[in-house]
């Protein structure tokens, strides 16, 4: 395929902004509503009110948030099995989402879904996945329907670093690299592949898994949301502007378990490790941290904040617990249009 | 080889005669004319206008933007497809032999089929695959398969099987123009076929049996090029006053059941003739479907005829035992009467 | 959720009790301390033991190089089994939710299953595909399905279905003996279900099924952890004066026949029950089968129950009805009976 | 997996060893009995001798012979569609394959196999594969297989480089290169994918593909038996010691269409270019000048060379077109073990 018409840049903030503490403010809002969203699922596991699993996004708010902040709601992302964060982020709301994994009738997917398909077409989200690296082609085929329709969207294919060993992945890239589509590849590097460490699995350096297909890499620290974002305003411009994708790999790590019953770790991960990265590596702590030492904000306003959170969700999870389940009749329908 | 028999007369007269390969041509240009986000992918459709040379033409009328030559990357160039339905699109993504759909598996099965459902009706995917499928052609094992049944088997596909010019081009347009994702599979021994097609537009819809040849003593229900070879014994047992009624199913998935039982129960015997294996294969629905709804009506159990249980050997000595012939279907159909 | 019935009594007396996963991990344990070409690959298969904690132990005996940890890459490692089990290995390759079979399709369908054939019968491929199967885990669309009649269907693949703890470590010693390619279908609701399996040494041959509970009335059919489901329905149905008769084909390909044929014939009335996809599925061949060939015996069409044709919901509220459970199949059972 | 043991290396030509005479001029022999071998297949083409189509290997002689000649007879190989230059080099013998290829009883396969599927266990070739990048996984495999049965036994995957497409291919390199597994990646670059030039399918740079996944990768002139030779020498030793998989592009032509029946190639390329190679990068012409120019043989010599391998040739094709069919009871036999 060959393109000749280069859609000129519309839209999108510079990729110089120095992020000024509204914006820093809002990130610090939409990860809190992450974390305590994943809190509040953690609970309704355990206190046997959630069917099935749940793959939990604690840790790793920073890539979400810092990703989805730089995009516009038409814009696309593609999403996994840990797909609350980029879901949130991305702008659907709290008590649609829990009524989803609930497998309630007013969930965003009528209850059909679950937590591994949440998928929110309003806000751009064209779905979770649960086949690891299962929906590289759709965000690419989103970037080339994009670029087609010269609607200057661009498409975001969030995974994680275990999607590096699907062949699916290398043929997505190879095309967004040849047609210049505006895709940017997010590898979340949570260390872990499930219960394997990610360097058992994974040959070579990240950054090298998409330059051999001429697509401009980064690997950057994923708890910081702050850097998250400015690369993300960077990529995503430039994606806009018809200069192509790029891979962006953000170096994060799940607090929790793989999902919420991955209870015992210590055969695969020490406690140790997990407690340096709870400690000194909170992407939602380390923004804190910084607002308060610029004193945009005091604790007591973050504090403030937190307790927003905290009732937004609280009514959330209270709606959908109340919320009915799909009828029977249901189960038969939206198998064709 | 199959018998490529000159189809029966189409529903309408009609004097344009064209080849299989140019209704499915036709059909195409067609569409992307009348919806600009009708567009092709997939492996040398462009200059070359794929090895078969059903898509000649289109990149001259439509440029590469819409007919795209992808790299070799079936699982990735229907991945693509997949996410361009998703937002606005219309691709028709091309996977030149049947048999390479084994690599696009998880994007049709797990995502296409699923995504409209799995999102509570939300997202849809008015994708077509277009793709081959038939032996006889001594391509060998890796070449000349009849998958369909693995996609009739999956909830959320569509599946059409045209076996006329007439059926292809009408079928493919009906298809481009559904919501959900469609395999469309063409026998690419018939793409030289010739029969009529109107100038006119007109669409055939999907689920709708077509009885292209009536008859009162036994019904022959069949798919895709297997159509023509039922004619071709049609023919032949007309001459021993055999009365076949040959009932071409034209997609699988929706499957037009009533048509298929109502004539069962009128002639009282049924046969199903398909290319894609015998076992675990559409006949076995089609014939269960029969065998269930019109059990009180059938002389004698329904007779199955699909390809041989092997992989397609190459040597033409070993290949052309492997599938229906007008012959096969005619001695299985005297048993059937009672006529052996 | 299915009924999980506990498993009727096994041929021999026998005092040992273990789960489906323990027996699983036996046939694989003992397999490998036999034979030194036996190993295992896939995505935590080693220290973690699977998900399902089905192969725990297992790499504590015979290390990483027997029991390899592998990316997440369905297609590379079947494919890497491929070129092992060509060369004198016999590779069980672990595939965590048959769901993601679909990445691994040509591999299997078109490597696995047509080498030996291609290659005049020179090359063989003793490869084992372990993978699980079965919905009302809440998993949704893409972990729950049951897709063993994709592989029923091709030439070259032989595809086991065990329901019991029993059958699982007989049938399993079996695949791993094989000198052709085998899918193996467990069903994850299964893994805790205990039954009773000898400490000695056996093995359960391929394409005989099992009467896992004699009857006289009507013949039911079934696969997997529907052989429980089926049981329990028959219990239901003593209780209504219905003798059923449950026959476990225990293997889809090769297909015991003549064990269902000659029961049909027997009881007149015949059900298939599989967690498949009815549509297209493993129900419609043996509905088929048995159609065919006790077709004077029957004093009613056979019925099929298989899955809804739907994928998957997660819903809890809709999940439960997209499956058999012993009160559809004691609606049916009754209804095939004449007693409704 | 983890690995201790190393296997120490026991065989193998060293590296640097300098080609003799006696090497090159069986070199020579093998180029020209694959170049009368895929003539006279063309012939039975165009004389309708052969069912079905076959893919000419012509032109790319030296890739298969170098890398061939460097192997042990227990070594494997994996091949393609364009497969008959592989098969001979690696031992088979031309008349049974010309049975192969007529779809005869004595055949390598029995006639079930055919020009797409030619396998010979005894010569180490584990089959052409019609599924472009379907062997990746196959000869990766069997390399995991020799390292197991610490055979020291090397795979060599052939493709063309078209099936850099495919996932497969990266997915079987994370796990080669992980392992360390003795398997050589042969990519010939003969510029074509079928109809479509590779730059319009193949984005980036082709010795970066398996880099990314740590792989060393060379990119070499593939028409030159002696670097090809070498360069085989030197990665196949390394593989046999344990030291892992290596890549190595052999840049090409075929001289002849994609297959038999392609014979109108204006479309998609040009005349003066077939021109050049077929007139100054002949591999078989550019070994034969430097037999000459370093005086190793005479012009008489290879001209008798040529003509035994045109007898050897002209009998196998005689065999063949006088074997019989296979009995249409051996239809079913196979299908199972
Ligand atoms: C194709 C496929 N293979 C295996 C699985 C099972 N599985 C679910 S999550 C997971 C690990 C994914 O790791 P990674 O991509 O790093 O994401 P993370 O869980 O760390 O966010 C696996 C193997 C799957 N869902 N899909
Ligand atoms: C998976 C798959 N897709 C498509 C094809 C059809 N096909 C056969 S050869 C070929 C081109 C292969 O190009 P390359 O790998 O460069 O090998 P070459 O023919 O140049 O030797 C294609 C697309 C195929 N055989 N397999
Ligand atoms: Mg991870
Ligand atoms: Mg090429």
């Amino acid at each position: 395929m060959k393109r000749s018409t280069k859609p000129k840049p519309k839209t999108g903030a510079p990729a110089s902004a120095t992020l000024g503490p509204e914006k820093l403010l809002r990130f610090y809002r939409q990860m809190v509503k992450i974390r305590l969203f994943e809190e509040q699922v953690n609970q309704l596991y355990t206190s046997a009110k959630m069917p099935g699993l749940a793959h939990l996004y604690i840790g790793q708010e920073a890539v979400a948030v810092g990703i989805c902040e730089a995009l516009r709601p038409d814009d696309y992302i593609t999403s996994t099995h840990r797909g609350h964060g980029h879901c949130l982020a991305k702008g659907a709301s709290a008590d649609r989402m829990f009524a989803e994994l609930l497998g309630k009738a007013s969930g965003y997917c009528r209850g059909k879904g679950g937590s591994m398909h949440i998928a929110d077409q309003d806000t751009g989200n064209l779905g979770a996945n649960a086949i690891v690296g299962g929906s590289a082609g759709i965000a690419t085929g989103a970037a080339l329907s994009a670029k087609m329709r010269r609607s200057e969207q661009v498409s975001v294919c969030f995974f994680g670093e275990g999607a590096l060993g699907q062949g699916l992945l290398y043929e997505s890239m190879n095309m967004a690299s040849l047609w210049k589509l505006p895709v940017i590849y997010v590898c979340e590097n949570n260390l872990y592949n499930e219960y394997t460490h990610y360097r058992e699995t994974t040959a070579g350096e990240f950054t090298t898994r998409a330059e051999a297909f001429g697509i401009p890499s980064e690997s950057i620290d994923g708890q910081d949301i702050e850097l998250v974002h400015t690369a993300a305003l960077r990529l995503v411009e430039r994606a806009r502007q018809g200069k192509g994708p790029a891979f962006l790999t953000c170096n994060t790590y799940r607090f929790h378990g793989h999902h919420v019953g991955d209870i015992d770790r210590s055969y695969y991960r020490s406690k140790k490790e997990e407690e340096e990265w709870k400690n000194k590596r909170d992407p939602i702590e380390l923004l804190a941290g910084r607002l308060v030492a610029r004193k945009l904000v005091d604790t007591k306003a973050l504090k403030e904040l937190e307790e927003e959170g905290r009732r937004e969700i609280e009514a959330g999870v209270a709606y959908a617990l109340s919320a009915p389940y799909p009828d029977p009749g249901e189960v038969d329908q939206h198998v064709y249009t | 080889m199959k018998a490529r028999a000159k189809q029966d007369a189409a529903p309408v007269a009609l004097s344009r005669e064209i080849t299989f390969a140019q209704a499915i041509n036709e059909a195409l240009a067609e569409e992307m004319r009348r919806d600009p986000r009708v567009f092709v992918i997939g492996e040398d459709v462009g200059e070359a206008g794929t090895p078969f040379k059903v898509l000649s033409g289109l990149i001259q009328e439509f440029g590469p933007e819409r007919v795209i030559d992808s790299p070799i990357s079936e699982a990735g160039i229907t991945g693509l497809g997949v996410g361009a339905a998703m937002t606005g699109m219309r691709p028709v993504v091309d996977i030149m032999f049947g048999d390479f759909l084994t690599l696009t598996m998880d994007q049709v099965v797990n995502q296409a089929a699923k995504i409209h459902y799995m999102s509570g009706g939300k997202l849809k995917v008015p994708m077509v695959v277009r793709t081959t499928l038939g032996a006889t052609r001594r391509s060998a094992a890796q070449h000349s398969q009849s998958l369909h049944a693995l996609f009739s088997h999956v909830p959320g596909l569509k599946v059409a099987l045209p076996s006329t010019p007439y059926d292809a081009k009408g079928l493919l347009k009906t298809a481009v123009r559904d919501d959900n994702p469609v395999i469309f599979f063409e026998d690419k021994m018939m793409y030289q076929l010739k029969g009529p097609v109107p100038e006119e537009e007109y669409t055939i819809p999907f689920g709708v049996a077509d009885i292209k040849r009536p008859g009162t003593d036994i019904t022959i229900v069949a798919t895709s090029s297997m159509v023509q070879v039922a004619l071709a014994a049609a023919e032949k047992l007309a001459g021993e006053r055999i009365s076949a009624e040959i009932i071409d199913v034209r997609t699988t998935a929706p499957l037009d059941k009533e048509t298929l039982i109502e004539s069962a129960k009128k002639t009282g015997r049924a046969m199903v003739v398909d290319e894609g294996y015998e076992r675990y294969g559409v006949t076995a629905e089609i014939a269960s479907v029969i065998a269930d709804s019109a059990f009180y009506y059938l002389d004698a159990p329904v007779k199955r005829i699909g390809a041989m249980h092997v992989p397609v050997p190459f040597s033409p000595a070993l290949e052309d035992l492997t599938v229906p012939t007008p012959e096969t279907v005619v001695e299985a159909a005297k048993t059937l009467c009672g006529r052996i």
